[in-house]
């Protein structure tokens, strides 16, 4: 196999294995927007606040140490114990459905009626408020997530090399694949599965489609959208978390990790905001594109650093030629 | 029939003028779907002309075209004596065609004033140099526009609520308003998509006034769609009649009223 | 409005003015924002070490130091508003701690007579003194480190690292376009071939660049980072299998965290330094001591030993040594922001000064003057190891290559001597 | 009784149409005027003038840009921080002759032009710019928009951070502001008067916000806002939405192009595109306007005079009189800033200036209260 090619479609791989990833913090958006209308801002730093929290339970730390010590000027910071992180998840998705309670009885329900425009704007100032939030209850310092199943087994920290080893033996070259990918690829099959099993066997479920389809004829039929809404925020808590959790595991649990919101809004544009297999279609093209762009033409003839912006200039260019998105309806405007 | 390019004198003594805009061989289709078929009907100057049918009949459809905001496949729209080329709804509007909305369509962010003032923005040509200095031709030009719109406004009797938010106003007003802009624009064909719907008794009549009162006052063409059959063979000159996208009647209010296929249109008789 | 403004601005500046005659070394530090795992123990070790000599030591020369600490989040335009109410503090030395706001205080300290130390960071041909008359970057700078990795690479090949290939990941910035220009010269003279990748900020995907790395085989990998952009991208080196032992990052990129959450992977990881790491120095035993048991530590005492802490201690020695100079010079036990520069300009730094602080050899030995404020660009390495979990120096504090750097320093400073109409001074 | 305008009446449209019909509001302007022009700068120092006034003179400008874009337009904008970096770099290039290549030739150079006209070719440079990206606006509405703004925001960072031309190929990727003057008053570098650099911004922002006025008050303020509030409607009853919103986009960027020329040359001094422009520089011109009124220009000033000093206010509050850590005061900002934004939309949607008019409603009426 020639050279250029081989690494041509390990590139292509790779970027597949990313536009997963960012098929999964999309996946949060989608949700929220179908059920709601609200295109949530805050579903990175939800992911931040769910792996931070994570953390924090995992270690026993002491939820807001500081500032409690700043104002009674003691010296509290851990509880001394560590939790297991199976259970720990469970803690974190309680938190998660706690957060989405509240973001609707404090925040949503008030902005009932309001124009599109202002709930995106309310959710830009509950992903400063989550953040600071997030930062006052565990610090902000890098941490690093450990997560375990049972004993030893663990989320994969690094590439084990079987791939690599068994395709040379095969093709003669080996392909690169990172086995976390590998991993964060099978947990969003079955998220999506999972997500797919619940909106269509569970009456909740039924519920939170028929509201997705038309508010007014879902309240006329007794669905409450209160409910619905507290269910939909919490799915995205969890999908947070998921995502949280995985990207967690690459680069460690602190602030930047809220920017994944970024990666996922071209993936957004391309798939629409209300398409959960535009989603992860979205993912994996902006995945592909923007890889095969940086290694092809990006690196070699523009300086590299592209794909930033390379990707949302193709979500761009997509829209601009086909502005229902990948797999919307053409849109037939009336006055 | 007469001469398309004979004016009449009607009965009551208005003055008729020749045709402005003809339609020809319209047909309109949303994917399969056929809205409008092959439909053709002119009016003329100064005439009031009226376009009814049950729901569904495509009426609205036909004021799009004519606004320009849909493109039929097929047919030509000809006015003032050429046939237009394919344009965008701005350049209809700049051509003299002004229309209001079955779903009432203002500014809801905007005063009264401003809104009857958009109906004023094709006459208005500063460019944004001379609108960012303000005083001088800009200035002049604000002033003198003001004065054809506060002259609007004082004729449809709405002075009271210039300053006031539309977001406020309740529904028949909002009407007004709209009609208000649509006629600060001084236009030739006036197109108004149900200017009576949901009114009561009363609201009703001051509207008919209104129409009656522009198309005397400034000698305005007005195409109006509207579903109460008493206002309209009260109101209009012509009639046009649909169904289901095809023409099925065309004349004076008589003509129409005794007309078999659109009484059958109106009483429900079975398709074929 | 303006009522409101003139208020609170008000409020501000009394809030501002000083209190009492200290010595004051304000910390700008950076507890918050993208870089705060690194801002937090920096801040920690320069607060700390102060505290150490008043609660020790009573000072400096009998005076209290006061460590005023101004968040600036690594951001310019709080680092401004920083600048502007330590400036009324008469501060006598400041940190800014990042590039982008010590850019922003380079002018404006002439003329307000602040020295600045920037150290490891900021502008490098700042070490022309006669062009720079406040900045200091002592004891080396980022083309020194650049050197300094060549350096090493050719102390492990014996000499002779032609036809070698170096890979260079640098964070797409200011900071990171750093090294290239000495690399690119360092790459003339000694034969090897020179790769460079771009990371863009906060660099959370670098799948492509090791991609890269992956298809061009070099021998080593040198990294510009900063940020969450290290731990990634020593992640990615271990999922590639690159060497640990051929990727050596800058002294940015080689504290506890960028390498804890990598775990055992990152074990044989290298980075260059400028000082000593480790917490075996009797330094310690007294920061323990009179500092963090006393309950009087400036963050939660348990970033003690790690190497930006260390960073911090060091920082803070060298600043308040040239104070004592400063003291010894005019005689005077308050000093000004002057008399500070003056002192700094002939710090001298030996091997038993240090040793007499309980840091022997925690830095490289060196002396500033006035064509040289930058020290003599002595570099170190480190490695890191996993299984104990520290950083051990691996190659002793070493001159990096003048021949190349002298030229650079000299251009880059003559050009902001021309922009500025700056008469050297020496 | 504080506030009267019983008594008050316009006798011609002119009067009518000015931008204070009510004479109190209209004196208590030239009061307004009078101190910023004649009082501040005898008073300003350093401190005032570089950590309170020209921020928040230079984000008001910034964000008047954007309020003519997102509250009089209705095209939500993410990419504010990357126009205010074409106006930054086109200021420092012409401040510094532009040197214009052809084929690995030197073609000619500018002659350097004065900081003035500097300043306002970083408008010009911006405006085009912001002209190629407001294109797509035409097929793309709404968060679709918004998103792709963001497209221009990545780009023109990335195109500043590599292309060196538009550094002057120093060899750290800053760009530095050279010593330059007005009529001899130093404007740029570090020797600055604070009065002069202070006279100098508010002189772009009085300016702006009279432009900025005169344009929302005309015909194109009424195009943009059909626009924004129905833009098939506006289309239909002969707006040209294309040229509306691309006139719309021109001008803003102007702004928000003055706002980072003067961002750079004069407040800061030294920039570098990826931490002074970016995206967080866009959400905070936005922040300014929730939190001021979208629709205002007085909205605009108030948001930026709020996020300018909130978060010094609250490290006096929380540092300096509290004396606690700086970093859970900043985490404390954050929580703040957030809350703020949410209940801010959730009480007023129109933000400061609408409290603004309801404080006057009240007041015309005091002490009765109907």
């Amino acid at each position: 196999m020639p050279e250029q090619l081989a690494f041509t479609i390990e590139v292509f791989l790779n970027g597949l294995m990313a536009g997963v990833l960012y098929a999964l913090v999309a996946l949060g958006f989608v949700l929220i927007y179908k059920a709601s209308g609200i295109f949530n801002y805050a579903q990175g730093v939800m992911a931040l606040f769910a792996a931070m929290t994570l953390v924090g339970i995992q270690n026993g730390q002491v939820p807001f140490s500081h500032l409690i010590n700043a104002i009674f000027g003691t010296e509290i910071h851990h509880f001394g114990w560590h939790v297991h992180s199976v259970l720990a998840i469970a803690f974190t998705v309680v938190v998660m459905i706690i957060l989405a309670w509240a973001v609707q009885r404090f925040v949503f329900r008030h902005l009932v009626g309001q124009e599109p425009i202002i709930l995106f704007m309310a959710t830009i100032g509950l992903a400063y408020f989550l953040e600071g939030v997030a930062d006052l209850m565990w610090g902000s310092e890098i941490k690093a997530l450990d997560v375990c199943m049972s004993e030893g087994n663990c989320l994969p920290q690094g590439m084990n090399g079987w791939i690599d080893q068994t395709t040379f033996d095969v093709f003669g070259y080996g392909f690169f694949i990172d086995n976390l990918d590998i991993v964060a690829s099978i947990v969003a099959a079955l998220l999506v599965a999972g997500l797919v099993m619940f909106a269509q066997y569970t009456k909740q479920g039924r519920a939170m489609r028929a509201v997705a389809d038309d508010h007014q004829a879902a309240l006329s039929v007794g669905v409450s959208l209160n409910f619905i809404w507290i269910l939909v925020w919490s799915l995205a808590g969890f999908v947070a978390l998921v995502a949280g959790i995985m990207w967690g595991a690459k680069s460690g649990v602190q602030f930047s990790l809220s920017l994944i919101a970024l990666k996922a809004l071209p993936v957004l544009m391309l798939g629409g905001f209300t398409s959960i297999p535009g989603a992860i279609v979205g993912g994996l093209i902006i995945g592909v594109g923007e890889k095969l762009f940086e290694f092809l033409i990006g690196a070699p003839f523009l300086g590299g650093a592209t794909e930033n912006w390379f990707a949302y200039m193709l979500a761009l260019l997509f829209l601009v030629f086909r502005p229902q998105g990948l797999f919307g309806e053409k849109i037939i405007e009336r006055v | 029939m007469k001469d398309q390019a004979d004016s009449y004198v009607t009965d009551d003594g208005r003055t008729i003028g020749p045709v402005v805009m003809e339609m020809k061989n319209i047909t309109l289709r949303f994917g399969g779907v056929e809205a409008i078929k092959d439909i053709s009907f002119d009016i003329r100057e100064g005439e009031i002309r009226a376009i009814i049918g049950p729901n569904g009949a495509g009426k609205s459809s036909m004021l799009n075209v004519i606004s320009g905001f849909y493109v039929p496949q097929e047919g030509e729209v000809w006015y003032k004596g050429a046939k237009r080329p394919p344009m965008k709804p701005f350049q209809v509007a700049q051509q003299g065609i002004a229309r209001t909305f079955q779903n009432i369509a203002l500014f809801e962010g905007m005063s009264v004033l401003d809104n009857v003032m958009t109906g004023r923005l094709t006459h208005m040509e500063s460019g944004l140099l001379g609108q960012s200095i303000w005083k001088g031709k800009a200035e002049a030009e604000e002033i003198a526009n003001r004065e054809v719109a506060e002259k609007i406004i004082d004729f449809l009797e709405i002075q009271a609520i210039r300053k006031t938010p539309v977001a406020r106003l309740p529904y028949g007003l909002k009407k007004r308003v709209e009609l208000a802009r649509a006629l600060a624009a001084e236009p030739t064909i006036l197109l108004l998509d149900e200017p009576m719907a949901g009114m009561n008794v009363e609201e009703k009549e001051d509207m008919s006034r209104f129409v009656l009162d522009v198309n005397d006052e400034f000698g305005t063409t007005i195409a109006l769609i509207e579903h109460d059959m008493g206002v309209v063979m009260d109101l209009s000159d012509r009639v046009v009649v649909m169904d289901y996208g095809r023409k099925i009647g065309d004349g004076t209010p008589d003509e129409v009223r005794n007309n078999q296929e659109v009484i059958d249109a109106y009483l429900g008789v079975a398709h074929d | 409005m303006k009522m409101k403004l003139a208020t609170w601005a008000t409020a501000a500046m009394m809030a501002a003015s000083p209190v009492m005659a200290d010595l004051v070394f304000p910390s700008m530090s950076y507890r918050t924002g993208p870089f705060a795992a690194g801002g937090i123990p920096f801040a920690d070790g320069y607060a700390d070490y102060f505290t150490l000599l008043n609660e020790r030591d009573g000072g400096i020369g009998g005076v209290k130091v006061s460590v005023p600490e101004c968040e600036t989040a690594y951001n310019t335009e709080k680092g401004v508003e920083c600048y502007e109410s330590l400036k009324s503090q008469n501060p006598l030395v400041l940190q800014p701690l990042s590039t982008g706001i010590t850019y922003q205080i380079i002018p404006k300290s002439i003329v307000d007579d602040i020295p600045v130390h920037t150290m490891g960071y900021g502008r490098t041909s700042a070490k022309n003194g006669g062009v720079f008359s406040h900045i200091f970057n002592y004891p080396a700078n980022y083309w020194d480190g650049a050197s300094g990795v060549v350096n090493y690479l050719l102390e492990i090949n014996n000499g002779d690292i032609s036809g070698k290939k170096i890979a260079l990941v640098y964070h797409n910035s200011a900071y990171g376009k750093e090294p290239i220009r000495t690399l690119e010269a360092l790459a003339e003279k000694h034969g090897f071939e020179l790769v460079t990748l771009a990371v863009d900020h906060p660099g959370q995907e670098q799948k492509s660049q090791w991609l890269q790395i992956r298809r061009e085989r070099p021998d080593y990998v040198t990294m510009w980072g900063w940020g969450i952009m290290n731990q990634v991208a020593i992640q990615e080196a271990a999922n590639i299998r690159f060497p640990m032992e051929n990727f050596i990052g800058v002294w940015w990129a080689g504290a506890q965290h960028d390498v804890l959450p990598a775990g055992e992977a990152a074990d044989g990881y290298k980075a260059i330094t400028f000082h000593a790491v480790g917490d075996d120095y009797p330094v310690f035993d007294d920061i323990q001591k009179y500092v963090v048991d006393a309950g009087k530590a400036a963050g939660a005492g348990d970033q003690v030993g790690t190497v930006l802490y260390n960073r911090g201690v060091y920082a803070a020695m060298l600043a308040a040594e040239a104070a004592k100079d400063a003291q010894a010079a005019t005689g005077n036990a308050e000093i000004t922001g002057g008399d500070m520069r003056d002192a700094m300009e002939k710090l001298t730094i030996t091997e038993e000064r240090m040793a007499a602080l309980g840091m022997p050899n925690f830095g490289p030995e060196f002396s500033v003057s006035c064509e040289n404020h930058g020290g003599n660009g002595l570099v170190g390495v480190a490695q890191w190891d996993a299984s104990a979990q520290e950083w051990n120096l691996i190659s002793d504090f070493k001159q990096s290559d003048q021949d190349v750097i002298t030229p650079l320093i000299a251009e880059d400073s003559a050009a902001f001597a021309a922009e500025n109409n700056i008469e050297p001074r020496c | 009784m504080f506030y009267r305008e019983a008594g008050d009446f316009s006798t011609t449209y002119a009067e009518d149409q000015q931008t204070f019909p009510i004479k109190f509001d209209r004196y208590r302007y030239y009061v307004v005027l009078f101190i910023a022009i004649v009082v501040v700068p005898f008073v300003i120092n350093d401190y005032w003038a570089n950590s309170l006034l020209l921020p928040f003179l230079i984000y008001a400008i910034a964000a008047i840009g954007l309020n003519i874009l997102v509250g009089y337009c209705g095209q939500v904008s993410l990419g504010t921080g990357g126009f205010m970096a074409v106006g930054a770099y086109a200021c420092y290039k012409f401040m510094t002759g532009v040197d214009i290549w052809w084929g690995g030739e030197l073609l000619f150079r500018l002659p350097e032009f004065n900081i003035f006209f500097s300043v306002i070719m970083g408008g010009v440079m911006t405006a085009l710019v912001g002209v190629l990206f407001g294109l797509p606006s035409l097929r793309i509405k709404g968060f679709y928009l918004a998103v792709a703004t963001l497209a221009a925001q990545f780009f023109l960072v990335w195109l500043f951070n590599r292309v060196s031309w538009f550094y002057n190929y120093s060899a750290s990727g800053q760009i530095n502001a050279p010593e330059r003057d007005l009529f001899g008053v130093l404007i740029t570098g570090p020797s600055t008067e604070p009065w002069a650099t202070y006279l100098f911004c508010l002189f772009f922002t009085i300016v702006c916000a009279v432009v900025a006025r005169n344009l929302t008050r005309g015909a194109s303020g009424r195009k943009w806002m059909a626009i924004r509030d129905m833009d098939i409607a506006a289309e239909i009853i002969g707006v040209n939405p294309l040229r509306a919103k691309l006139t719309a986009f021109a001008v803003s960027s102007f702004f928000v192009g003055i706002s980072g020329a003067l961002f750079f040359a004069v407040y800061l001094g030294a920039v570098e595109v990826g931490e002074a422009f970016g995206i967080t520089k866009s959400f905070l011109v936005l922040f300014m306007i929730i939190i001021g009124g979208l629709g205002s220009i007085f909205g605009s000033f108030a948001g930026a005079a709020f996020l300018v000093l909130l978060p010094v206010v609250l490290k006096v509050v929380g540092v300096d009189w509290l004396g606690w850590p700086t970093d859970i005061v900043a985490h404390l900002q954050l929580v703040i800033v957030g809350g703020l934004i949410v209940m801010f939309l959730i009480l007023e949607p129109h933000g400061l200036a609408q409290l603004w008019r309801v404080a006057k409603e009240k007041l015309r009426l005091w002490p009765f209260p109907h």
